[in-house]
């Protein structure tokens, strides 16, 4: 019977996420943040941090390299751009395998060690590729610059299927829908869809609740007759595949791959968006990699002049004073925002957003009924 | 999630409703309501531009100093001010009332010195705030990076501080365009100062980023001095952003060079010039010859950093704030008495780069990116700093004086610690345009 | 009857220490045997040599036809051996459910299973197979608690019915009864007498001489990692050795 | 041969910044299992104290001269430090040493810094998951970083060291080289005997007193020091100021070397968890002999001999380090089981 609810509870969770995703563009408009490139950015790094989530808040391994495999993907896809074609579903595949690679590898080095020593071990492979993207592999990445696309790239499946795309520049399509844009944007929300639908199946499943022992207790794990390293390679490999595929969207909607893509404080972002949305919960990666994205976009663009408008029903004297408060905050001073929001988050609700969410449902179920206490659920998983 | 197992059938109705509106959304948003037009074309009263500066990060000073100038430059196209260089600029197409008509409007952006930060907030400005023209910035990844990003956008590009060769040559785009100089030009105009205060017998020791501005400055600077009859001893790679440069100084004292090339721009400049100094490269005698200390690219604002590090040290720069034509002499007039400082080359290029869109969007009587390019280019004007100046076709880059540059002896100020040496005639720093490549292709107009 | 465990020539040294030495033990399928010793005898120590966590330098650990030496503690498990720690060892996040399932899908998925796929709703089996197990270790009622909510005794409890759901061919109890209070510890006896009564063959290692005298069918007597006596309770009761290993003896 | 040498004074005082930063930040580690992304925030205000008493003893008299004018036209202005003014010579000298002298600020300032932050913050952290702490202390980092910016601006600030430690000693003479054959500049020398002073004096503090070994303790078994003290919150209090104390001298003497700016600390920051992870962590000994070694070896690798062999080896050598060392050795060179892995 309590499964029974379980799956109806976790479809009805699924039509509603995929309801709001899509509904974006409406839901943000008031926001301001109703635009396709950050739309975009929303879905495209909620994927990362949906499986950056199955690694960190299910087995707890903290890897902080997780933005190698985000510049992995990305490099690949705009190489497939180039020499296969300009349709997204090859580079977007072939960016999600290369991830999941080079997580293998990486990870099967890695994972010999536990803690911090891990995540040493992930930085270290990372700033690595980041460093050597940057300098000496150039003629790969086109260091500094980034990876870009040329009139003359040979396209070879386009030039076999007769595809011209003339004296412009091309830009990624699907079967002749444009990437950029809202179409874009609802190429990357279908993909979000189907990731947050895979990782609520690995959540829900026994595969999950291995994961979660991992995290647990993994002396116990062994003396119960369970291999723990496979479990966490697996998990490993598979947030990679899921930063690849992120890596390959960021691609798709903007065809160029810079080398800062993989650096140490990009790893540092997605932990950041886990942990501020809620670890170890299905939607808080989600949040928190759009709380990050929408500071990072909107409170940057703040200036004294909007200020000064904002707040031009004060005072003068008043109105310089409050601005002058208030713009240490957003424009150049956004980080201080981010930061101070960090600190307020961890110290009052070490759950995260999502947390918050709970503790506001719980209030808000206690004063409108108490029909009876409500069933505790075996997966803790949310 | 167990708030979620108690959602109501209408509130998933409800969410289903939500979605198909979605579905529909982008119907609305995307029927070209530009059709016909160009991307972001102006309806209102008002025009407005994208300014796209680093607020964070090491350069965050530079990109303040780069906003301060941009919103001198909106205060003067507006009418608003002292009118600044618009009183000594060639073109009189501007008269203080906006653009065609239109108030000049502002949005900014912090590109954090990344290539995909600086794309999101430019796209942002694009697609949410509806700018018609970015400009700034202050590293060539990230001019290279924005400039691609409008290309496809169809918006007017107006370089910041940018000064590898790539922006205007391999990877240069039509609707892209640089009032600031390059490394080619750098090599150019330093190879004969470096002749007359160092003679033709040099051996010289480069330090490079390694990257490709690094690259790109240390090629130019090798060509120019080897034609000179210098020989280059070594060419080393540094990482960005070392921090400390003694393991890559320490090989130049018994190297037997006798003159340090330093291809580093930004915080690298100020630790690596540091350090050298510190390591007695400025004092020493190597071959009975003065030992040599060269920083190819000079930005006064880091010269501060470097502190007296920098006395008697030659480079180049795009302008400086001590010369005395009518152009500089109205513009750091105007900058210091609104903010109390003279302004760096960063804010100069910016000023200039909003004043000379302005002016062609005027001349041109539209916003339409093919319409203001083609004001652009071959575009002849003086009296912004620089002396005569042209915004070459072929390649969309502006061709003008170098000045070589030296840190002084005794400064009478903090700001003051830059002297002009020699103002290189733009017809030495010339080169054809086909010597970078690239291709500048078709204007992109938008939909 | 053939042994199921069969312990050969073991040797251990740490450094200088040798905390293993000529061990021979024979576990007969069935019993419940009964490791004793003073501290510092190689209890543990020999105990971690069957389930892999050491590794003895000479001699030969074999579990049924299979030898034991090199083995992974996962790999181990897999042939039916199961281990009860001194400090309970169970997955404290999560539910008392989870904890006795995991241990289930270990016996019937093997050592690694991708079911990726497979929801946890669909496992009902396995469920009602968990549920039995904390039922008959009397934590029925509790099973949707997080386990680092029970109590000490509770939690050996759980630990218990963990290795009891994979029907281990041997079960290694190290101190099941430490740190209990004397009724805990009855609770205890009793319910691993039941244990016993299945025919689960099952190695204690105990200090409290009122539980190894309650269970043992068999007793052996470890001292500075010699086997110094080995036979049925009443054999080692009367034991002047075993009186002067414990120095005095007076428990005995 | 004396290129080698050359490198590795490079490394021994690139080092002693790396083991003085990575020592405080294995301190906290051992004693109050805390993982400090705050600690590089430390470095770069201790770097900043010099730059504020530079500033104090720089502090001008401002005097309007109508008769001259700016560029932009306001009259100019004829700074004269009040220090000058006040103390002549004395003052002068003041400015001069400014770097030295703010040692005896750094102290206090960032004792009662490393005291406010763990009493303020830290402490309620003890028990949070390391993930949770490394949020938290990062967060401190980023505001204390853009407090700091939008203080001092972005920019590198130069800190000259004194006139007389400017220039370069003849180093080889004193260990028998020809003279000219190692010269090295002398404010370097200075800073990595600094550098080894302090981590001298350190370790005799935890050695000789009874503080110490309490620390000490608390590092070998954070259990049982629990059970020790009566008054161990305290100790803690102090241990963390103690580490701040250290990575703020490191902070200060370091900017003659480096030009400080806001963003130094997070530079440091990656760099020293590598050391610490390599040495061992919570391993005073191997924090310290870590420091060094990845300095040595940084110069060493970024030797065009070396790089010519292997292209970019100076990009990643620390990190690639940090990998042959964990995987040889699980827990660093110095490190003991269980730390930190859980």
């Amino acid at each position: 019977m309590v499964a029974i609810i379980k799956k109806q509870s976790d479809l009805v969770l699924l039509l509603c996420f995929a309801a709001a995703v899509l509904a974006g563009p409406v839901i943000l408009q008031p926001f301001g943040a109703g635009y396709p490139d950050l739309l975009q950015k929303f879905a495209i790094f909620g994927i990362f941090a949906i499986g950056f989530n199955i690694l960190f808040g299910l087995t707890g391994y903290l890897s902080f390299g997780h933005a190698a495999f985000l510049g992995i993907g990305s490099y690949t896809a705009v190489w497939t751009f180039k020499l296969l074609s300009m349709n997204p579903l090859p580079a977007v595949l072939l960016a999600t395998l290369l991830g999941g690679l080079f997580a293998a590898l990486i990870g099967f080095i890695s994972l010999r060690r536990t803690g911090i020593y891990f995540s040493i071990l992930t930085l270290a492979f990372a700033q690595m590729s980041y460093n050597l993207a940057y300098s000496v592999l150039t003629p790969i990445t086109n260091g500094e610059t980034g990876l870009q696309l040329r009139q003359a790239d040979p396209r070879v499946l386009d030039v076999a299927f007769g595809r011209d795309y003339g004296a412009v520049l091309p830009s990624s399509d699907l079967f002749g829908i444009d990437m950029t844009g809202y179409p874009g944007f609802y190429f990357c929300a279908a993909v979000l869809i189907l990731c947050f639908y895979i990782s609520m199946r690995i959540f829900r499943s026994p595969f999950g609740m291995m994961l979660r022992a991992v995290k647990s207790n993994q002396n116990r794990m062994n003396y119960t007759g369970l291999n723990t390293r496979p479990y966490a390679l697996a998990a490993f490999v598979i947030s990679g595949m899921y930063a690849g595929l992120a890596g390959g969207l960021l691609a798709v909607t903007d065809p160029l791959a810079g080398a800062e893509r993989m650096q140490w404080t990009a790893s540092g972002e997605v932990v950041l968006m886990t942990i501020l949305g809620g670890t170890g919960t299905l939607l808080g990666p989600v949040i928190g990699a759009g709380a990050i994205k929408y500071f990072e976009n909107i409170f940057s663009a703040f200036n004294e002049n909007i200020l000064l408008n904002t707040f031009s029903f004060l005072p003068e004297t008043l109105q310089h004073a409050v601005v002058s408060v208030a713009s240490l905050f957003v424009g150049e001073g956004w980080h201080l925002t981010l930061g101070a929001l960090f600190m307020v988050i961890v110290i009052f609700l070490p759950g995260g957003l999502m947390e918050g969410v709970r503790r506001f449902g719980v209030l808000f179920k206690r004063k409108a009924d108490s029909d009876g206490p409500t069933e505790t659920q075996p997966a803790s998983a949310e | 999630m167990a708030n979620f197992t108690k959602v109501s059938r209408r509130s998933l109705l409800r969410g289903a409703a939500a979605a198909t509106t979605a579905l529909a959304a982008p119907t609305i948003f995307t029927s070209k309501a530009w059709a016909a037009g160009y991307t972001n074309e102006p309806k209102g009263s008002t025009v407005t531009l994208g300014f796209n500066v680093p607020q964070t990060g090491a350069y965050a000073d530079e990109g303040a100093d780069e906003l301060r100038a941009y919103q001198l430059a909106v205060e003067h196209i507006n009418g608003e001010g002292d009118g600044g260089m618009l009183n000594t600029f060639s073109s009189k197409a501007l008269t203080g009332a906006g653009v065609n008509g239109k108030k000049v409007v502002f949005v900014t952006g912090d590109t954090q010195t990344k290539s995909d930060a600086a794309r999101a907030s430019a796209k942002r400005m694009i697609e949410k705030d509806g700018a018609v023209m970015i400009t700034g910035g202050s590293s060539s990844g990230v001019a290279i990076a924005v400039q691609g990003l409008c290309q496809d956008a169809g918006v007017i590009f107006m370089a910041g501080l940018t000064h590898s060769n790539d922006t205007t040559g391999k990877d240069k785009r039509a609707n892209g365009f640089r009032h600031f100089f390059n490394t080619e030009m750098t090599g150019a105009a330093l190879a004969p100062v470096l002749k007359n205060n160092f003679g033709t017998e040099r051996n010289a020791y480069h330090l490079t980023a390694d990257y490709t501005w690094g690259w790109s400055q240390e090629g130019s600077i090798k060509k120019y001095t080897e034609q000179l009859g210098w020989n280059t001893a070594a060419a080393v790679r540094t990482p960005l952003g070392a921090g400390d440069f003694s393991q890559y100084i320490t090989p130049v004292l018994n190297s037997g060079a006798d003159t340090l090339v330093l291809n580093h721009y930004g915080r690298d400049m100020v630790n690596s010039l540091t350090q050298a100094v510190q390591f007695g490269l400025r004092d020493k005698q190597v071959n009975g010859k003065d030992f040599a200390i060269v920083v190819p690219l000079y930005s006064r604002l880091m010269a501060q950093g470097a502190g007296e590090n920098v006395k008697g040290i030659f480079g180049s720069t795009n302008w400086h704030w001590s010369l005395q034509d009518e152009g500089s002499k109205a513009f750091v007039k105007s900058f210091g008495q609104k903010y109390g400082f003279p302004p760096s080359q960063a804010a100069h290029t910016t000023y200039c780069q909003a004043l000379l869109y302005a002016d062609a969007a005027q001349r041109a009587g539209t916003f339409r990116p093919s319409g203001v390019g083609k004001s652009l280019e071959g575009f002849k004007f003086d009296g912004l700093g620089n002396g005569p100046t042209e915004y070459r076709a072929e390649d969309h880059q502006c061709f003008k004086d170098v000045l070589v540059v030296k840190g002084k002896e005794n400064p009478s100020s903090k700001f003051d610690v830059l002297e002009v040496v020699e103002v290189t005639p733009r017809a030495q720093v010339e080169y054809p345009a086909s010597l970078l490549g690239g291709e500048l292709g078709p204007y992109n107009d938008g939909a | 009857m053939a042994s199921i465990l069969s312990v050969q020539n073991v040797n251990k040294r740490f450094g200088g220490l040798k905390a293993l030495d000529e061990v021979n033990l024979e576990i007969e399928p069935g019993t419940v045997h009964a490791i004793i010793g003073p501290n510092g005898a190689g209890k543990s120590t020999l105990l971690n040599c069957f389930v892999g966590r050491l590794t003895p330098d000479v001699g030969t650990v074999t579990f049924e036809d299979h030898s034991l030496i090199g083995l992974a503690p996962h790999e181990i498990n897999q042939l039916g051996v199961s281990r009860v720690f001194q400090t309970p060892e169970i997955f404290g996040d999560l539910t008392l459910l989870e904890n006795v399932m995991i241990p289930y899908f270990a016996k019937r998925d093997g050592a690694f299973s991708l079911n990726a796929w497979k929801p946890m709703a669909g496992q009902n089996d396995v469920r009602g197979k968990a549920e039995e197990m904390l039922a008959d270790v009397g934590l029925g009622e509790k099973h949707a608690m997080v386990a680092n909510s029970l109590s000490r005794g509770d939690k050996r409890r759980l630990e218990l019915a963990m290795c009891l759901v994979q029907q281990p061919k041997l079960l290694l109890l190290d101190e099941p009864t430490a740190g209990m209070a004397r009724a805990d510890t009855n609770n205890t006896i009793d319910l691993l007498k039941t244990i016993a009564s299945r025919g689960i063959t099952m190695v204690v290692i105990e200090h409290d001489m009122h539980v190894v005298f309650s269970l043992a069918d068999k007793i052996s007597v470890l001292a500075q990692g010699h086997v110094i006596a080995e036979g049925a309770p009443n054999d080692i009761k009367g034991d002047p050795r075993v009186q002067e290993a414990y120095l005095g003896g007076a428990e005995i | 041969m004396d290129a080698i040498l050359l490198q590795i004074l490079n490394g021994l005082d690139k080092g002693g910044a790396y083991a003085l930063i990575a020592l405080g930040l294995t301190i906290i580690f051992g004693t109050l299992g805390v993982v400090n992304f705050a600690h590089g925030a430390l470095f770069m205000m201790g770097a900043f104290c010099a730059v504020s008493i530079k500033a104090l003893f720089t502090l001008e008299k401002v005097v309007l001269d109508p008769t001259k004018l700016t560029a932009w036209g306001t009259p100019m202005e004829i700074r004269t430090p009040y220090i000058e003014s006040w103390f002549g010579d004395v003052g002068v000298w003041m400015i001069d040493y400014s770097v030295p002298l703010s040692i005896l600020l750094a102290i206090p300032v960032m004792l009662f810094i490393g005291v406010a932050m763990e009493r303020g913050l830290i402490r309620y952290f003890y028990k949070r998951p390391h993930a949770e702490q490394i949020l938290v202390t990062f967060g401190l980092a980023i505001v204390i970083q853009e407090l700091v910016k939008s203080q001092f601006g972005a920019n590198p600030i130069p800190q000259p060291a004194p006139d007389t430690a400017k220039g370069m000693l003849d180093f080889g003479v004193m260990i028998g080289f020809d003279a000219g054959n190692v010269v090295y500049p002398a404010w370097r020398l200075i800073y990595f005997l600094f550098s080894t002073l302090v981590i001298a004096g350190v370790f005799a503090f935890l050695q000789f007193t009874t503080f110490g070994m309490v620390v000490r303790a608390g590092m070998a078994d954070r259990e049982t020091v629990g059970l020790l003290g009566i008054d161990i919150d305290r100790k803690f209090t102090i241990v963390f100021g103690l580490a701040a104390v250290v990575a703020g001298l490191a902070g200060v003497m370091y900017t003659p070397i480096l030009s400080p700016d806001y963003h130094m600390g997070m530079d440091f920051l990656v760099l020293s968890f590598v050391v610490v992870v390599v040495g061992g962590m919570g391993s005073l000994g191997g924090a310290v002999v870590a420091g060094f070694l990845l300095g040595i070896l940084q110069s060493l690798a970024s030797m065009e001999e070396v790089k010519q062999i292997l292209p970019g080896i100076d990009q990643i050598i620390i990190y690639l380090i940090a990998v042959v060392v964990l995987l040889a050795r699980p827990r660093g060179l110095m490190g003991r089981k269980g730390m930190m892995e859980g």
